[in-house]
């Protein structure tokens, strides 16, 4: 075998099996949204009208069916944000943007960290493959900045021409020992982005300045 | 105020794909003495014909439908009923959905992860004349 | 770069990407197990308790508490279903002969499958690594029984060896027009269990006699 030939086999493959991943993904989160979800939805319904059946009433039952609430209630609350994290069903509808403006509340909220969403021109992706592929990038960038960087804040930075579009995820956190180095340390998320941003033709860049901080830059010619 | 009583309740339909769903939200709902579910449809199409024969105080629709969305039955059911009321109940995102849901004429936007009793008060008050949102999100738009 | 370079190249990206897909699977798989799963199967035991409650008291809210317990155990069914698909997570301790019992009820009860498995010898395997990868190359196969053989029957068949491991999952379907060409048709299985096979250092082998038919082999020297 040519070492074309092997290469084109490397690069078949980590498209075909990302997407397997990715799709799980999706099936998984679809599923959990429309069914599970739905019928934990209901559920949570006929239990509190059970409850309050029994408490006009006043039968001591009610307290059993007060608990069995408390928890369906959590039940759903919990598959929704585990369907969310498998697969932003609101990506095909609200696209990119609205998905990235998002991502930079919900790490507000849950990381308290200082999170940013900025859009520089109109972003008009309608290939889902890749509004997924840059999404999941940005995700993997942030989670790492949450677990590693120690930052106070962060920048999410799409930017939008005709023929180019530029991706940065900016935080002031304690930065990259060595982008090398960090490939090796045995964690996935970096080879992931790798992968994903090579999927879709889009080039992957990390730099740490001296002045601190990491960045991330994924630029797409279009 | 609320005009609403056990003599006179309110009328409310259900749309929603989900059997399961329709069966928890009507007993819950039944129970209330001044709310009655007086129908119930699965589809947009059905949605509309129910609306249209049995002209309900509110209608809940669903974001996600089989077919024609719950977003394109809110704006058919306001052009069919300009009094009607309607609260849209979804399992999708309201950082994502509830804006446009509010524009298409629907008075609120209830996410399915809510727990009943806030399901009740979303209710209440859209029956109320008021708009009603998440905290959260009141505080966004 | 040279051929061979690019060999491992490929080789590499191959084994860390289906460990990323794994590891996906594994990730969302427990955490439907032990989350969503133990959560609703506190609930349905509650719903039952109180159902048995009401009943023994003969209060009409019995029938409320009746319906709340059947579609709970329906959501424990769906979560038990969806996290098993996605993985095993009694592989590790009831071990591949089991799991492949298993396995084999299921087809049996969910497909209407006459699915027998058969074990000669005894299964040592106590590397997780290797037993996930042949349990999916045969969930894969079966898979594709179901999917695409039209079969009445199929035998999985595990046979133990102090130097050889051998799988067989065997149907009396239609047959593989051409397995060169079954691996050209744009699905992922087949390719997905070469890779498994691969990794672990087995071979694979897919044959249909003339009597119909298909028959997967995995062989292991051990
Ligand atoms: N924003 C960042 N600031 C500081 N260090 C970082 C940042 N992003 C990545 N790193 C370093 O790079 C390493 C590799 O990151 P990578 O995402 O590949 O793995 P991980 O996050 O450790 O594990 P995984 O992503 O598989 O959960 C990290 O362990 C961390 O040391
Ligand atoms: N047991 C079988 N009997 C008959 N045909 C089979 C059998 N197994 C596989 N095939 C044929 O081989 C083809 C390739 O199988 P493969 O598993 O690679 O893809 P798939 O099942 O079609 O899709 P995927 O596995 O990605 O869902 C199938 O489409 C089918 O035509
Ligand atoms: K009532
Ligand atoms: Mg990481
Ligand atoms: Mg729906
Ligand atoms: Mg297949």
């Amino acid at each position: 075998e040519s070492a074309e030939a092997a290469l084109a086999r490397a690069a078949l493959a980590e498209r075909r099996i990302t997407d397997i991943s990715e799709e799980t993904q999706r099936r998984i989160g679809q599923e959990l949204h429309d069914n599970l979800g739905q019928l934990l939805t209901g559920v949570a319904c006929l239990s509190q009208s059970l409850y309050q059946q029994l408490k006009k009433r006043d039968l001591p039952e009610q307290e059993v069916a007060a608990l069995i609430t408390r928890h369906i209630n959590q039940g759903v609350a919990d598959t929704r944000l585990l369907a969310q994290g498998l697969y932003p069903v609101e990506l095909q509808t609200a696209g990119l943007a609205a998905m990235l403006e998002r991502l930079a509340d919900s790490v507000r909220n849950v990381h308290q960290l200082d999170c940013e969403f900025e859009q520089v021109g109109e972003c008009a992706i309608d290939d889902d493959h890749m509004a997924i592929n840059l999404f999941r990038i940005v995700q993997e960038a942030i989670s790492n900045v949450t677990k590693h960087s120690g930052a106070t804040q962060v920048q999410i930075r799409l930017e939008w021409s005709e023929t180019l579009s530029r991706l940065e995820i900016v935080d002031n956190g304690r930065g990259l020992v060595n982008s090398e180095e960090a490939t090796k340390k045995g964690g996935l998320g970096m080879h992931t982005m790798k992968y994903r941003a090579d999927i879709i033709g889009a080039t992957l860049a990390f730099a740490s300045p001296p002045g601190g901080g990491t960045r991330v830059v994924i630029s797409l010619v279009l | 105020m609320l005009s609403y009583n056990a003599e006179n309740p309110a009328r409310i339909l259900i749309v929603d794909d989900h059997p399961i769903v329709r069966q928890g939200v009507a007993m819950l709902i039944n129970q209330e003495p001044d709310l009655r579910v007086c129908c119930e449809a699965s589809n947009a199409e059905e949605g509309r014909a129910m609306s249209l024969e049995c002209k309900p105080h509110l209608a809940i629709v669903d974001l996600s439908l089989a077919g024609l969305s719950g977003l394109e039955l809110i704006k058919q059911l306001r052009a069919d009923a300009p009094d009607l009321l309607i609260l849209m109940m979804s399992m999708h995102d309201e950082n994502v959905y509830a804006e446009r849901v509010l524009q298409a004429g629907a008075q609120g936007y209830l996410m399915k992860q809510e727990t009943p009793s806030t399901m009740l008060q979303a209710i209440r008050q859209v029956l109320n004349g008021e708009i009603y949102l998440s905290p959260s999100m009141h505080h966004t738009i």
